[in-house]
C-alpha cells in the first residue's frame, strides 16, 4: 500500500512541474507591465528598473523560472500588489471559506445524489427513475450563477418574513465577529491556528458560539445548494448508470442464484462495485466545484479563493493569480490522488498490482 | 441483439488471458470514462457494428433525443429568423418611445394598456426590448459554442490520433501536457487564458476551446489504442496496407462515433462556459446581446426585476439541456448496450 | 445410472415457456420444454447458442430478468411447483437445494470479495452461520473440491485465481449447502482442455460421492458423451430429442441430432468431409410454421414430407425412453 | 514430401512487462521461445496448445504483424525478417491470415467488398479489376457477388468468417495462417468452415498453418501437427504418428483430455495437476516438469530438453525421459487419480 502511494505520488510529479510551468508562463503572458501594475502607472523607468532588478525580472526566463520554483518550494508565493500582504497570508484567510463551501456542497451532492442514483437504478424505468433523471438533466443544464441569483430571489425576497427565509449573501450577519478558537483556548496565534480559525463553522462549534454558528450555517445553505446542484445531478446519473451496468454482470446473477434477497444483491454485491466509478467522479466534481466557486462566491459575496482569484485577475494582481491558481491546481491533483487511494481500497484488482 | 440477450454461449470459446491491471492506467481509464459523464454520459471507445443508418433509426426511437432535437430546433429557428421574430433591433434604445429602464413586461393580451407598446419580456436597464435581445442571443450562444467545440475537437483529435498511433515518447509527452491542462478546473483555466488574450467573444471561444482540447485528445487516443488492437487492423497490416492509410481509413473513421457523441455533449458544456465567462465580463462584451452578459448586467436588480435575470438564464439552460439530451440519445443509439 | 432413475424424479419441467418481450417482438426463447432429472442423474442439455438452453436453466431458479418472463408451464421440484412459490420461499431454495455454476467462472465471482467470503455467504444465508464459522466451512469446502492450499486460496480475490481455480471455487460455492440439484451452464467452455478435463472429473465425483443430480448445459457433444447419463437436444426453444446417452450417440433419430453429431470432427475419425447442416438457426421472433428445423432439414426433402412445414411435430416415444420430435417417425405422417 | 515453403529458425518473441511509476520494464515474457519449424509446400500444419502458450504470437510473428526479437523466417528462400517495408509487399501477397473473431476482424464501417479489395488495391489492381476479383473470391467462399455492397453487421458469424477467408484469398496467396478460425463459431457452422477450408486448400494448392486449441479440429484438417507449451514446441509429428504414439507427456495429456463424443469409449484419463505456470516466471529446465506426471527430479528441472527424433523418424519430441539420454519408453505414466 505504501509503495503504491509512493508510486502514485511520484507519477504526479511531472504533472506538478507542468502546472508550475504553465502557471508561471501564463502569469508572464498576462498583458501589462508587472512593475507598473504593482507601483502604479506613474512609476518612472528608473524605479521600474530597480524593481525588476530586485524581483529578478531582468534575468533570462529560465532563471526566473528557477527562482520561482525555489520560492514556491520554500513556501514563498510573493506579495499581493493590491493588498500588500503575502499571498500565503491571503490564502490563510480565504482558503477556509472555499473549503467550507465546497465541502458543504460536496456533502449535499453525495448525500442526495448517491441515494437518488441508487433508487433510480434499482427501480429502473419507474416513475421515480424518470422523475429523477429529468431532474438530473435539468440540474446539469442549470448555470450556477443563474441558480444562485434565483435562490437569492426566492429565499430572500419571495419567502421574506416566512420561516424559510435565508440570508442572500455574505458569510455572517452584519456585526457578528467570531472569536477565534486560539484566543478562546489561549493558544498562540500562528499561520496554522489562524488558518484553522477561519473555518467559521468549525471554529464556532469548538468554541460554542451558537449565534455565530447558526448564522454561518444559514448563510452557507444557499451558496452550497447552488454549487452542489450540478455535481449532485452528475453523481446521481453516474450512480444510476453504473449500478445498471453492474446489475447486468455475471456475479450479480451468481449472488441471486445463491438465494440472496434482492436488497442484499443490490446493496452488498452490486453497489460496492458500482461505487467505483462514482468515487472517481466525486473526485472530478471537486474541479467542478472549484470552478463553480468562482461564480458562487462572486454572487454570494463570499471572500473565498474563487472571488479573490477573480478580483485579482481583473485587477492584474499577478502574484495572487499565480499563487492561487497554483494552489487550486495542486489541490485538484491531491484530491485525485486521494480518490485513487480510495479506489485502491475499494477495488482489490487495483490493489495487488 | 436478441441473441446475446439470453444466451451467453456465443462468446469466443477460447478465453483470452486476463491481463494484470496496471493501477495507474486503470484508474486513468475510468477517469476518462467518467470525465465524459461530466458532460452528460459515457461512451465506450469500442463501437459495436452500428452504422449511421442503424444509429439514425435508433435515435428516432430515443425520447431524450427527440426532446433534445425539438428544444434545439426551436433555438435554431429563433437564431435563424431573429430579425423577423424580434420586434426591435437588439440594441435599439427605446427611451424616446415612452419606456423607462426596467419597465415590467407589457402584454396586451394580459391586460397591459393598449396605448402602451407591447414588450413581452419588458425593458432592460438600458431601455432596450428584452425579448428582442433574448431572441438575438440565441445566435451568439449557438454559434460561439459550436465554433469552440469544432476548434477543440479538431485539435484534440489530431493530438489524440498522433499520440495513440505513434505511441512512445510522443504519446508520453503529449499526454503529460494534457494531464497538466486537466489539472485546472476548466473555468479557471479559461478565465486565465482570456485574461492573457484579452476579453472578447473570439478570445472566449478560443479559451474554452483550448481548455477542452485534452478531453477530446484523451477520448480519441483511447479509441485509437483499442481500434489498433482490432483484428481488422491486423488483417489490413497483413495485406500490406500503409500506416497512413490505416490511420486515415480504419482508425480515424472508427474514432468518429465516440467523438461525435462527446462533441455534442461538449457543445452543452461550451454553452455554459461561454455564458459563465460573459457573466464574469470576460466574454461577449455589451452591447452584443448574449445571455450571460445580459444576466450579469441585471444581476444587481434581481430583487427588483427578477424577470430580467430569469429569462436569460432559462435560455442558457434550454440550450444546454437540448445538447445534453441530444448527446445522450446519440450515445444510446450508437451503443445500444447503454440504452436504457 | 439408467432410465430407471427417472422413477424418482428430482426435477420435472412440464410445458415451460419463457418469452422475452423485446422492442422487436416476442422472443420465444423457451417454447414448451419438458425435462425430467432423476435422483443422482446427470442430464446433458445440448444445443447451439440461442437455442434456449441457458434460459431453461435460469427459469428453473426463476432468475429470468426483464424483459423476460415465464409465461407457461410447471417446474416441479420434488413434486412441488416452483412457479407457485413466493419469492421468499424461492430464495430459500436457490443456492440451498438447487444451485448453479456458470460459463465465465472469474466473471461470476464478485471481484471485490474474497473467494472464501463468497462461499461463506452461502452458509450465512442458508444455515444462519456466523461469518467466522462460515469461513471455516468455506475452507473445508475448498479442500473438498480439490483446491491445494485452501486456506490461502480462501483469502484470494477472484482476479488472483486462474479460470480452472475460479470454477472450482464456484463449484465449492454451489455445493456448500449440499444441494439436491446442480445446474452447470457451460461449465468448461471458457477453460483450457486440460483444465476442462479436471472439472469434468470433479463433477462426476460429486455425483458419485454426494448423489447430487446435475444438469450439464453445453454445446459440446464431447462433454455430454463423457459425463451425461441421459441427453436432451434443444433446437430453437424446444426439445427435439431425448435419450440415454449411449442410445443417442449410437442411434440418433432427429435429423438435427444426426447433423450435429456428424458435423463434429472426432478424434481418430478420418472422414474426408464433415457433415454440414445448411443454413442457420431461425430467428426466435419469427419462427417458421410447422417443424422449426424443417427449413434446414435434408431428411425431410429426401422423404418428401409436406407435413413438416404445415404442422408442429409432437414429441413421440419411439423406443424405451427415447423420444423425438419428428414426423419421420410418426405413423401415418407420410 | 516436398521441400519446405517456410522455414522458421530459432524464432524468439518477447514482450516487456512494464510497471512502476516510470513504466520500468519489470521482466520479459518469452511468448515464443526459440521455435524451429518447417512447413512444406502444400501441407497443412496444425499448431496446438492451450491459451497463452504463444501459438497466436508465433503466427503473428512469422507474418511480421509483430516484430520478432531473434531468429529467421525463410519463405521460399528469402528471410522475411530482413525485408524492408517495401520489399515486404511481395510477402504480403504470398502469406495471408484469417483471424478468430468474426466480429472484430471486419471493419464495421467498410463495406465487405471494400474490405476484401484492400489487399489487391495495395498490390496495384485497378478499380475495375478489383471489383471483379472481389466477386470471384466471394463466390469461391460460397457467398454471392452482390454481398460486396453490404456491411459486416448484416452477416452471421459463419458468413463473416467466410468473408475473412475471402479477404485473405483475394491476393492469391500461397500460404495461409489460420488463427483459431472456427473456435468462435457454433458447432454446425464450424463444420461448414472446416469443409470450406479443406476444399480451398486442395483447389488452390494452399499451404496452411492452422493454429487451434482443439486437437480434434486440427486432426481433421492437418497432415502434421506441432504441440506447443509455454512458447516452445514440445512435439511435432505426422497426424497419424501423433495420435497413435504420442511421445511427450503433455501431448498424451492433451489427447486424453479431449472429450470424445462416444459414450462407449472409456479411456484412462491422464489428468494434469494445476494450472499453466506464469510465462513471466517459467519453471526451470523442462517448462512442463511442474505438471508432468513422469518428471524426475535432478533431470527435468535442471536442463531444458531439445526436440529429438523419435525412432529415427520425422517424429520429434522434447522430453528427457522419452527421447534423450534418460530415454525409457516403457516408463509408465502415473495417473494422478
Amino acid at each position: 500500500m505504501a509503495r503504491f502511494l509512493l508510486r502514485r505520488f511520484i507519477s504526479s510529479i511531472p504533472v506538478i512541474i507542468g502546472i508550475l510551468a504553465l502557471v508561471f508562463a501564463l502569469a508572464r503572458m498576462i498583458p501589462g507591465d508587472p512593475c507598473r501594475a504593482a507601483l502604479g502607472e506613474r512609476a518612472t523607468d528608473e524605479i521600474c528598473d530597480a524593481y525588476n532588478e530586485r524581483y529578478g525580472l531582468n534575468e533570462p526566463i529560465l532563471v526566473q523560472f528557477g527562482i520561482y520554483i525555489k520560492d514556491v518550494a520554500t513556501g514563498d508565493l510573493g506579495e499581493s500588489f493590491r493588498f500588500g500582504v503575502p499571498v500565503t497570508q491571503l490564502l490563510i484567510e480565504r482558503l477556509p471559506t472555499t473549503i467550507e463551501l465546497a465541502g458543504a456542497a460536496l456533502m449535499i451532492a453525495v448525500i442526495v445524489g448517491v441515494p437518488l442514483g441508487i433508487i433510480s437504478g434499482y427501480r429502473h424505468n419507474s416513475k421515480t427513475d424518470v422523475a429523477t433523471m429529468i431532474g438530473a438533466n435539468i440540474g446539469v443544464a442549470m448555470p450556477v450563477f443563474w441558480l444562485g441569483l434565483m435562490l437569492q430571489y426566492i429565499f430572500a425576497v419571495f419567502l421574506r418574513d416566512t420561516p424559510l427565509a435565508l440570508p442572500p449573501s455574505g458569510k455572517l450577519d452584519a456585526g457578528l465577529i467570531p472569536v477565534p478558537f486560539y484566543e478562546a483556548w489561549g493558544l498562540p496565534m500562528n499561520g496554522l491556528t489562524e488558518f484553522l480559525s477561519e473555518f467559521t463553522i468549525m471554529n464556532a462549534l469548538v468554541t460554542f458560539q451558537s449565534e455565530i454558528l447558526s448564522s454561518a450555517v444559514l448563510h452557507l445553505i444557499l451558496p452550497a445548494v447552488a454549487l452542489a446542484t450540478i455535481p449532485m445531478a452528475i453523481i446521481a446519473r453516474m450512480t444510476r448508470s453504473s449500478l445498471l451496468d453492474v446489475l447486468g454482470l455475471d456475479y450479480v446473477r451468481t449472488a441471486r442464484a445463491k438465494g440472496l434477497r434482492e436488497r442484499s444483491v443490490i446493496l452488498k454485491h452490486a453497489l460496492r462495485n458500482a461505487m467505483l466509478p462514482v468515487v472517481t467522479i466525486i473526485g472530478l466534481s471537486f474541479g467542478l466545484l472549484l470552478g463553480g466557486a468562482i461564480l458562487t462566491e462572486t454572487i454570494f459575496n463570499l471572500a473565498g479563493v474563487g472571488k479573490t482569484l477573480f478580483d485579482a485577475i481583473t485587477s492584474r494582481d499577478y502574484t495572487v493569480v499565480q499563487g492561487f491558481t497554483l494552489v487550486v491546481a495542486i489541490s485538484f491533483v491531491i484530491v485525485n490522488l486521494v480518490v485513487d487511494l480510495l479506489y485502491t481500497y475499494l477495488d482489490p484488482r487495483v490493489r495487488v498490482s | 441483439m436478441s441473441d446475446d440477450l439470453y444466451d451467453p454461449s456465443d462468446e469466443p470459446l477460447e478465453p483470452t488471458d486476463d491481463q494484470p491491471l496496471n493501477t495507474i492506467e486503470a484508474s486513468d481509464a475510468i477517469r476518462d470514462k467518467v470525465r465524459m459523464d461530466l458532460s452528460g454520459g459515457d461512451v465506450s471507445a469500442s463501437t459495436s457494428g452500428g452504422l449511421w443508418r442503424t444509429a439514425g433509426r435508433e435515435i428516432i426511437r430515443k425520447k431524450s433525443a427527440i426532446v433534445g432535437m425539438s428544444l434545439l430546433s426551436i433555438l435554431l429557428l429563433l437564431a435563424a429568423f431573429a430579425p423577423i421574430i424580434a420586434p426591435y433591433p437588439p440594441d435599439e434604445v427605446l427611451f424616446d418611445q415612452g419606456v423607462s429602464p426596467r419597465d415590467p413586461p407589457c402584454i396586451h393580451l394580459f391586460g397591459c394598456a393598449e396605448e402602451n407598446s407591447q414588450h413581452i419580456l419588458g425593458i432592460d436597464g438600458n431601455g432596450r426590448d428584452y425579448f428582442s435581445r433574448i431572441v438575438y442571443g440565441a445566435r451568439v450562444s449557438l454559434l460561439a459554442a459550436f465554433v469552440a467545440v469544432l476548434f477543440a475537437s479538431i485539435w484534440g483529435t489530431t493530438v489524440g490520433l498522433i499520440a495513440g498511433f505513434f505511441g512512445g515518447w510522443v504519446d508520453n509527452f503529449l499526454m503529460r501536457v494534457m494531464d497538466v491542462l486537466l489539472s485546472f478546473p476548466s473555468l479557471l483555466l479559461a478565465i486565465v487564458v482570456v485574461t492573457v488574450l484579452g476579453p472578447g467573444l473570439i478570445n472566449a471561444i478560443l479559451a474554452i476551446a483550448i481548455v477542452t482540447i485534452p478531453q477530446y485528445a484523451r477520448i480519441v487516443r483511447s479509441s485509437v489504442l483499442s481500434i489498433r488492437e482490432q483484428e481488422y487492423v491486423s488483417a489490413d497490416q497483413a495485406l500490406g496496407v500503409s500506416r497512413w492509410r490505416l490511420l486515415a481509413h480504419r482508425i480515424f473513421p472508427n474514432t468518429l462515433t465516440p467523438l461525435i457523441v462527446i462533441a455534442t455533449l461538449g457543445v452543452a458544456t461550451a454553452v455554459l462556459e461561454i455564458a459563465s465567462l460573459s457573466f464574469l465580463g470576460l466574454g461577449v462584451q455589451p452591447p452584443t446581446p448574449e445571455w450571460g452578459s445580459m444576466l450579469a448586467a441585471e444581476r444587481n436588480q434581481v430583487f427588483t426585476a427578477p424577470h430580467l435575470v430569469f429569462f436569460a438564464g432559462l435560455m442558457i439552460m434550454w440550450n444546454v439541456l437540448g445538447f445534453n439530451l441530444l448527446g445522450d440519445g446519440l450515445r444510446d443509439a450508437i451503443d445500444p448496450r447503454l440504452g436504457r | 445410472m439408467t432410465t430407471t432413475a427417472i422413477n424418482d424424479p428430482v426435477l420435472e419441467i412440464r410445458g415451460l415457456e419463457t418469452h422475452f418481450f423485446t422492442r422487436d417482438g416476442v422472443v420465444k426463447a423457451v417454447d414448451g420444454v419438458n425435462l425430467t432429472v432423476g435422483k443422482g442423474e446427470i442430464l446433458g442439455l445440448v444445443g447451439e447458442s440461442g437455442c434456449g438452453k441457458s434460459v431453461t436453466s435460469m427459469s428453473v431458479l426463476r432468475l429470468i430478468q426483464n424483459p423476460g418472463e415465464i409465461v407457461e408451464g410447471t417446474i416441479l421440484f420434488h413434486g412441488e411447483d416452483l412457479l407457485g412459490l413466493s419469492e421468499k420461499e424461492m430464495r430459500s431454495i436457490r443456492g440451498d437445494r438447487i444451485s448453479m455454476i456458470f460459463q465465465q467462472p472469474v466473471g461470476s465471482l464478485n471481484p471485490v470479495f474474497t473467494a472464501g467470503s463468497q462461499i461463506a455467504e452461502v452458509y450465512e444465508i442458508h444455515e444462519s452461520l456466523k461469518k467466522k464459522a462460515g469461513n471455516a466451512k468455506a475452507v473445508e469446502m475448498l479442500e473438498k473440491v480439490g483446491i491445494p492450499d485452501p486456506e490461502r486460496r480462501a483469502k484470494a480475490y477472484p482476479h488472483e485465481l486462474s479460470g480452472g481455480m475460479a470454477q472450482r471455487v464456484m463449484i465449492a460455492m454451489a455445493l456448500a449447502a449440499g444441494p439436491e440439484l446442480l445446474i452447470a451452464d457451460e461449465p468448461t467452455t471458457a477453460l483450457d482442455v486440460t483444465i476442462q478435463a479436471q472439472i469434468i472429473d470433479l463433477m462426476r465425483e460429486i455425483r458419485n460421492d454426494l448423489g447430487t443430480s446435475i444438469i450439464v448445459i453445453t454445446h459440446d457433444l464431447g462433454i455430454v458423451a463423457e459425463i451425461a447419463d441421459r441427453v436432451s437436444v434443444m433446437y430453437a426453444g424446444e426439445i427435439v430429442e431425448e435419450a440415454v446417452t449411449e442410445t443417442l450417440f449410437a442411434h440418433p433419430k432427429h435429423p438435427y441430432t444426426r447433423g450435429l453429431i456428424g458435423s463434429i470432427p472426432l478424434a481418430g475419425d478420418r472422414r474426408e468431409w464433415l457433415e454440414v447442416i445448411p443454413g442457420r438457426v431461425p430467428n426466435l421472433i419469427d419462427l417458421p410454421g410447422g417443424c422449426r428445423f424443417a427449413p434446414r432439414c435434408k431428411a425431410r426433402e429426401e422423404a418428401g414430407l409436406k407435413i413438416c412445414t404445415e404442422q408442429r411435430p409432437e414429441l413421440i416415444n419411439i423406443d424405451d425412453a427415447h423420444t423425438v420430435r419428428c414426423f419421420l417417425y410418426q405413423e401415418g405422417a407420410k | 514430401m516436398s521441400e519446405p515453403l517456410l522455414h522458421v529458425k530459432d524464432l524468439v518473441k518477447t514482450y516487456p512487462v512494464k510497471g512502476g511509476a516510470f513504466q520500468k520494464v519489470l521482466g520479459t515474457v518469452r511468448a515464443v521461445d526459440g521455435v524451429d519449424l518447417e512447413i512444406r509446400k502444400g501441407e497443412a500444419l496444425g499448431l496446438v496448445g492451450e491459451s497463452g502458450c504463444g501459438k497466436s504470437t508465433f503466427g503473428r510473428a512469422i507474418l511480421r504483424l509483430e516484430e520478432p526479437d531473434a531468429g529467421s523466417v525463410i519463405f521460399d528462400g528469402v528471410d522475411v525478417l530482413q525485408l524492408s517495408p517495401k520489399e515486404l509487399k511481395g510477402y504480403r501477397r504470398d502469406a495471408q491470415v484469417v483471424f478468430q473473431d468474426p466480429f472484430g476482424s471486419l471493419d464495421p464501417r467498410t463495406s465487405v467488398g471494400d474490405s476484401i479489395a484492400e489487399g489487391v488495391r495495395v498490390q496495384g489492381l485497378s478499380r475495375k479489376d478489383r471489383g471483379r476479383r472481389v466477386a470471384e473470391v466471394l463466390e469461391l467462399v460460397g457467398l454471392e457477388p452482390y454481398h460486396a455492397n453490404r456491411y459486416p453487421h448484416e452477416f452471421s458469424g459463419g458468413q463473416r468468417q467466410r468473408i475473412g477467408i475471402a479477404r485473405a484469398l483475394a491476393v492469391n496467396p500461397r500460404f495461409l495462417v489460420l488463427d483459431e478460425p472456427v473456435s468462435a463459431l457454433d458447432v454446425s457452422i464450424q463444420s461448414q468452415i472446416l469443409n470450406l477450408l479443406k476444399q480451398l486448400q486442395r483447389e488452390l494448392d494452399l499451404t496452411l498453418l492452422f493454429i487451434a486449441h482443439d486437437l480434434s479440429v486440427v486432426e481433421h484438417l492437418c497432415d502434421r501437427i506441432a504441440v506447443m507449451y509455454l512458447g516452445r514446441i514440445v512435439e511435432i509429428a505426422s497426424r497419424d504418428d501423433l495420435f497413435s504414439s504420442p511421445t511427450h507427456p503433455y501431448t498424451e495429456a492433451l489427447l486424453s483430455a479431449i472429450p470424445i463424443p462416444d459414450p462407449t469409449v472409456h479411456r484412462q484419463r491422464i489428468l494434469l495437476e494445476g494450472d499453466l505456470p506464469s510465462p513471466l516466471n517459467p519453471p526451470t529446465g523442462c517448462t512442463f516438469h511442474t505438471r508432468c506426471p513422469i518428471a524426475e527430479q535432478g533431470i527435468c528441472d535442471v536442463s531444458a530438453p531439445s526436440l529429438l527424433s523419435v525412432n529415427n523418424g520425422r517424429h520429434e519430441a522434447a522430453c528427457h525421459l522419452r527421447t534423450g539420454d534418460h530415454q525409457d519408453l516403457n516408463r509408465p505414466l502415473l495417473n494422478s487419480r
